[in-house]
């Protein structure tokens, strides 16, 4: 019984995260059609920025979290103008462009920072037990802020005018330019929100593990396996997808093998795609 | 592309190599190196009558170290190496004759260390190679060190599969030689003496084992699971966990579960995220054994002093006078290169002495006559007394592992209360400049 | 991107657009060649011609998607260059023989998304919605699952969303049953009769003719006949390649 | 289609004849015949860095039959390397058996990963093939380090035997020989099967999948066809390497995200769906990285020496590259000869797409945007 109950809390906070990685990935993928390889990329600048910002510069950590959020969204509008807007209609040359820029970037935080794991300042500070296993505030802060950016998103594309235009540039670009949604910018928006949102979460893996280089790598796989199994451009379906991972992932190490974990999400990613490519909540890709 | 278009080696003529490559030496020699390694003056040599030592006008020393601009233990396998090299020639050389110390990066990648190897000896024509960080890329370049019959001195890579090898096919692998750190086998013992030595006073009831799974912690892995329940503590629970950990959440959740004292460690590669995540989430466990991050002088404000209280085996430390020469050797190596050394810099630094002492002794820089010298060699450098295993030994050509000869220090990263902390060394008793303490929220 | 001086010269009061001598090709198929016609203010004016003739081209050249040599003029300034939202902008509204609807959102939300650049989404909603009842009746349906005719009325629906000047209408009626049918025709005579200008590309030469001010037959990207309707149905060569005898 | 054989060697004889060539071909015998007699010109060290540059060669070649070719993008063709190199390097260091028969072994089981992953992949397209691909060696990483009592892990297998018993320092040259054989073995089976009626196929299911299906064949067979090609050469390169000193059994060498990725580097930059201009892409790429990192010039902001950051200069190299030759070298290069020789384009195997002066084309996309973003917007 305390096992399941310490289940259900691991995989619940897990899964919080989960979405928090993905959803900027979704983003991109839904409404562009673009595979963002550089979504670690995106994860890593956020990560690092709060490094250098307070670690580095001596700024003050809410300053730090500010900057690398922001840093994370300058560089999703460089991916955008620098390299995706020159190649939106070939779809291979952007995967491959944006796996180099993802691969450069982690040379570059490589060869400024350093190989070695830095520490990244935590929301919170401090643990507590529920249903007998400890649970860190800074993982209860991470589910808080997942879920409130999961609430502002899901708001701001329902219910504002350059939400739905988001929207409406995801379901058919032409149709957006048709009512006069002027999609350039549209997508640069996408993109700047997606890169901070990715920033957001490489600001709170890098508080709960520490920031790497590679910290960027295993997100983007997860993310995948997330977007795939929740379903192409649908945000709930990221939300669902992102639980579904998080629970199995924690059952893996709890019942099986922690050794195992790395691999579940991409078993998960392989099926889901073989299995039904549209995923579970899935729309098909825009024209 | 090469620095010279010689061809230095014959197309087929496998036997009379090392010759050529003698002859090659003044030609192809100089070019290359001198600005890569950046070290030597150049002085006429004053040589006396020795056979082939007097030969020559320089000795070349190639070293292999990971990233060595940004790495530091990379840069302390350079720069160790460096420095010997410079005290060596500031003194008249090696009776005249000067080292030339010429850094591969390997980019601790097995692959590329071999393609360096192998350019340390075609292109540098080096008569030594020294270093290598990780088992991977030492068990990488084993077979070449055999085929090139150049010998060469780890120090940085503590897997006894190379030894092993040395021990078997004694003909073919006698050209390696490990000055430190100790192999793993030992590091593994040494864990279980430190426990053995100090429980009583940390007063820890039992310990989880958590091991990284890389193959320099496999010896580890089975010495602990031998030897440490003998020392009265409990094991809680023993975890080697895959290569590439970054999450250790869940780890860190069943040694809480286990209601293990301690995490006992063997961590390299992983080690940095397993501190900071203890640090920031304040597990409520201690944590010491080897962590080789934590060995860094410099680590504390690294991780933001994440490291508070953990406790790690080093090979020496600045503050600690292992022997006469560990602490001057610190001191000139922070004068030359703007910061302290972490172990492979002690190791190297003894490793190019060793070598110097060695064919100054005899007098030839031959191959054999160098894995001879160096069988018979006791050297005392900085981490204590070097000398190795026999050919019939299991671990041939390892550093002998020994209280009065090599015996590593364990230190904990203690608070200075102003904002930064210091190696403290805990054990042994006698090099001992603080007692250990415990983290302040268990 | 705003005005274009230099333009007005051939604009005179009641024209509302003018294309001369328009080339557009792909790669080495011209699909237009030196095409000209113009559109009179608060008229209907069609441009006929079989599948491929460059009818959708012509459309897709004056409202921005297609690049194009020589002088589209809307309301005396060129329309060269500009993309295509700021053409939506000044009034130029292009209702795509594909449609381009938001597929996975409710009629309600197309419309809305219609007036994007205006204020008066309620207003302009209640006028469609009078316009098209059948709407009405699925204002929360998504548009993907609707029938192809509901789909080309949301399309013009959503189009005038924009409170068009200029409303392009391409292939408006093609694969529709005939009830629809009718709601369409309906449709284009309220628009005209709001005041809109239209240009209508139609393969269905009769449904042309019956709404048409002024016509023009375009031919493998030439136009080859213009005129009133009432002219082309007196054209030898109108009447047998097109009227069935 | 049905005459394939007559066809094509009648085709490939004609071709064959040096005088009938044309120049570009002729320059690209005499470019193998210059390799051929290399090793006597250069330094020991730059044969053994030619002979990595080969294996390059082939892996990029091996990549460019089924991306280039069909256009479905392999993200992680260095899974095929590993099967390849993995099973022959157990095989010898297991078995003892001998690499020249653990090397066909390889091969074998690399063709059949191929048809294990391509044939599911066949139900998938564009971005989700490639997602696919991409996941393909991850897994199989997962499964080296899970299994590390197997694979070594990371770490990968060392000690497998040379082949023919070669020694690293000494047998340089005879190993330059084995990468320089295998690197024109493959080229000249590749170039037999694409330029025949089957690579035409190819081709045509690249540009347009329905055609090809409505015109009566199988794009499925194809497709198969080609993934397990591919995937044999790729395990043959994976095999060969791992007994040579240019690589060993390891993630390293064979499949991690850097070499999966520079593989396809390397054939685009060289030229895909050419299989000459991934040759020379996959040689070009390793002689690049290597002069990279010989440099000791020390870049300003980063105060690092370029020897240290080479892969990160490569990449940024990569994406300029990229930018400037969507095209590929190879092809940048004909049409830059055709240009100065004045020839008219004549026949021609080589697609000409993407060859006006692309240079000029990103400078007009980038005008363009700075005009629209700068130039008078009223919106």
């Amino acid at each position: 019984m305390a096992n399941i109950l310490q289940f259900f809390v691991q995989s619940t906070i897990r899964s919080g995260l989960y979405a928090l990685v993905a959803i900027g990935f979704t983003l991109i993928f839904g409404v562009g059609g673009v595979l963002n390889l550089a979504h670690g990329a995106s994860i890593l600048v956020g990560a690092y920025g709060v490094y250098f910002s307070v670690s580095v510069l001596g700024l003050p950590t809410a300053v730090g979290f500010l900057a690398g959020v922001a840093a994370a969204g300058v560089f999703g509008a460089i991916l955008y103008l620098g390299l995706i807007e020159q190649f939106t209609t070939e779809p291979i040359m952007v995967m491959i462009l944006t796996l180099v820029t993802s691969i450069a970037v982690e040379l570059l935080v490589l060869n400024t920072a350093g190989a070695q794991p830095v520490a990244i300042p935590q929301f919170a500070s401090g643990n507590f037990s529920l249903a007998g296993t400890n649970v860190q505030f800074n993982q209860l802060a991470i589910f808080v802020i997942s879920w409130v950016i999961i609430g502002a998103l899901f708001a701001f594309i329902n219910y504002t005018r350059t939400g739905k235009a988001i929207l409406a540039v995801s379901m058919s670009e032409k149709g957006a330019s048709l009512v006069g949604i002027d999609s350039h910018r549209i997508n640069l928006i996408t993109w700047v929100i997606a890169g901070a949102l990715a920033g957001v979460a490489g600001i709170a893996l890098g508080s709960q593990l520490a920031a790497s280089p590679v910290l960027g790598r295993t997100p983007l796989v997860l993310s995948f396996s997330i977007v795939v199994l929740g379903g192409i451009g649908s945000i709930r379906g990221s939300v669902v997808g992102a639980y579904l991972i998080g629970f199995l992932e924690v059952f893996v190490i709890q019942f099986v093998s922690s050794d195992l974990s790395g691999i579940a999400p991409l078993v998960v990613l392989v099926l889901a795609l073989l299995v039904k490519p549209e995923g579970l909540f899935g729309r098909e890709l825009a024209e | 592309m090469p620095d010279n278009d010689i061809d230095v080696v014959p197309d087929d003529v496998d036997d009379e190599w090392s010759l050529s490559r003698r002859k090659a030496v003044s030609a192809a020699g100089a070019m290359g190196a001198a600005a890569l390694a950046g070290c030597s003056d150049s002085t006429d040599d004053g040589s006396e009558a020795s056979d082939p030592l007097a030969d020559r006008d320089t000795l070349r020393v190639g070293v292999l170290a990971p990233l060595p601009s940004n790495n530091p233990i990379g840069a302390s396998i350079a720069n160790g190496a460096k420095l010997a090299a410079d005290q060596i020639n500031a003194n008249d050389g090696l009776d005249g004759t000067e080292l030339e110390v010429i850094v591969k990066d390997t980019e601790e990648a097995p692959q590329t260390g071999r393609t360096r190897y192998g350019e340390l000896i075609r292109d540098e024509n080096v008569d030594v190679t020294v270093g290598v960080f990780t088992s991977e890329v030492l068990l990488a370049i084993m077979d070449d060190i055999a085929g090139s019959k150049v010998p060469h001195i780890t120090t940085g890579a503590a897997t006894p599969e190379a030894s092993a090898k040395v021990n078997e096919e004694y003909d073919t692998y006698k050209y390696h030689f490990r000055a430190g750190p100790i192999n793993a086998h030992h590091l593994g013992e040494n864990l279980v003496d430190f426990l053995d030595a100090k429980i009583d006073e940390i007063g820890w009831d039992s310990v989880a084992v958590l091991v990284e799974d890389y193959a320099w912690t496999e010896p580890v892995s089975e010495v602990l699971n031998d030897q440490l329940a003998d020392t009265g503590v409990e094991v809680a629970m023993t975890q080697r966990y895959p290569a590439g950990t970054e999450d250790f959440n869940p780890i860190y959740n069943e040694v809480e579960n286990s209601g293990a004292d301690a995490a006992y460690l063997a961590m390299a590669h992983t080690g940095t995220p397993a501190v900071i995540q203890w640090a920031q989430q304040q597990r409520p466990f201690e944590f010491a054994g080897i962590h080789v991050p934590m060995q860094l002088p410099s680590y504390y404000d690294a991780v933001n002093g994440a490291c508070a209280y953990g406790v790690t085996q080093n090979s020496a430390t600045p503050q600690a006078a292992v022997t006469d020469t560990t602490v001057p050797f610190a001191d000139d190596y922070n004068e030359a290169y703007g910061s302290y050394p972490v172990y492979t810099g002690y190791i190297s630094y003894d490793a190019v002495n060793q070598y110097a002492d060695v064919v100054s002794e005899s007098g030839d820089v031959g191959g054999n006559a160098v894995v001879s010298g160096l069988e018979d060699s006791s050297y005392t450098g900085t981490v204590g007394t070097l000398e190795y295993y026999g050919r019939d030994d299991e671990f041939a050509h390892d550093v002998k592992y020994d209280e009065e000869l090599v015996w590593p220090v364990f230190q904990q990263w203690q608070p200075d209360g102003e904002g930064s902390g210091t190696q403290e060394v805990i054990f042994p008793d006698d090099l001992a400049t603080a007692d250990y303490q415990t983290p302040p929220w268990i | 991107m705003s005005t274009d001086p230099q333009s007005s010269s051939t604009a005179t009061r009641d024209t509302v657009l003018s294309v001369s001598d328009v080339n557009v090709s792909y790669g080495k198929v011209q699909a237009l060649r030196d095409v000209s016609l113009s559109v009179g203010e608060g008229e209907v004016t069609s441009v006929i011609g079989p599948n491929g003739a460059g009818k959708s081209t012509l459309a897709n050249a004056i409202s921005g998607f297609k690049s194009f040599d020589g002088v589209i003029e809307y309301r005396g300034s060129s329309v060269h260059g500009r993309p295509p939202e700021s053409i939506v902008e000044s009034g130029l509204i292009h209702c795509t023989e594909s449609r381009n609807l938001f597929g996975f959102m409710t009629v309600d939300d197309n419309l809305e998304l219609g007036s994007y650049q205006r204020g008066d989404v309620a207003e302009r909603k209640s006028l469609v919605y009078e316009l098209f009842p059948r709407l009405d009746e699925r204002r929360n349906q998504r548009a993907n699952t609707m029938s192809g005719g509901e789909q080309q009325m949301l399309a013009i629906a959503r189009a005038l969303m924009s409170d068009p000047d200029l409303l392009i209408l391409d292939e408006p009626t093609l694969g529709l049953a005939p009830i629809i049918l009718e709601d369409i025709s309906d449709g284009i005579d309220a628009i005209q009769s709001e005041g809109v200008t239209v240009l209508l590309c139609e393969q269905n030469v009769t449904f042309a003719m019956d709404h048409a001010d002024e016509i023009h037959l375009l031919e493998n990207g030439e136009i080859v006949r213009s005129g009133s309707p009432a002219m082309l149905r007196d054209d030898d060569y109108i009447r047998e390649s097109y009227l069935g005898g | 289609m049905s005459n394939d054989n007559t066809t094509g060697g009648g085709g490939l004889a004609r071709r064959l004849n040096p005088l009938r060539l044309p120049l570009r071909h002729r320059l690209g015998l005499l470019g193998l015949a210059g390799m051929a007699v290399l090793p006597r010109l250069v330094s020991t060290s730059f044969v053994v860095t030619l002979s990595l540059a080969y294996f390059w060669g082939v892996y990029a070649m091996s990549w460019d039959v089924v991306s280039g070719y069909t256009g479905q993008i392999s993200f992680g063709h260095g899974v095929f390397f590993a099967v390849g190199g993995y099973t022959s390097a157990l095989l010898n260091l297991g078995y003892g058996i001998d690499p020249v028969l653990s090397i066909p072994v390889g091969v074998v089981l690399a063709a059949a990963a191929g048809l294990i992953i391509g044939v599911p992949a066949l139900r998938l397209r564009g971005p989700y093939l490639s997602l696919v691909t991409l996941v393909a060696p991850l897994i199989l990483t997962q499964v080296f380090i899970f299994r590390s009592d197997v694979f070594n892990g990371e770490q990968g297998l060392s000690g497998v035997s040379p082949l023919f018993g070669l020694q690293t320092f000494g047998g340089e040259v005879a190993f330059y020989y084995v990468a320089f054989g295998l690197f024109v073995f493959v080229l000249a089976v590749l170039l037999l099967v694409t330029r025949t009626d089957a690579g035409a196929v190819l081709t045509a299911i690249r540009e347009d999948p329905d055609t090809v299906a409505a015109s009566g064949l199988n794009p499925s067979k194809f497709k198969i066809m080609a993934f397990v090609l591919s995937a044999a050469i790729g395990g043959l390169a994976g095999a060969v390497i791992v007994h040579t000193p240019s690589g060993n059994a390891s993630p390293t060498t064979l499949m991690t995200i850097t070499v999966n990725v520079e593989v396809i580097i390397a054939a685009i930059l060289g030229g895909m769906g050419t299989i000459v201009g991934a040759g020379v892409g996959g040689i070009l790429l390793i002689l690049l990285r290597e002069q990279l990192a010989g440099i000791a010039w020390t870049v300003p902001v980063i105060g690092q020496p370029v020897s240290d950051i080479n892969f990160l200069v490569f990449a940024l190299i990569t994406l300029v590259l990229l930018f400037v030759m969507p095209g590929g070298i190879v092809r940048t290069a004909i049409i830059a000869g055709r240009r100065v020789l004045d020839r008219g384009s004549g026949e021609d195997t080589v697609a000409t797409d993407g060859g006006t002066a692309p240079a000029r084309r990103v400078y007009e996309r980038y005008t363009d945007r700075l005009r629209a973003a700068f130039g008078g917007d009223d919106r």
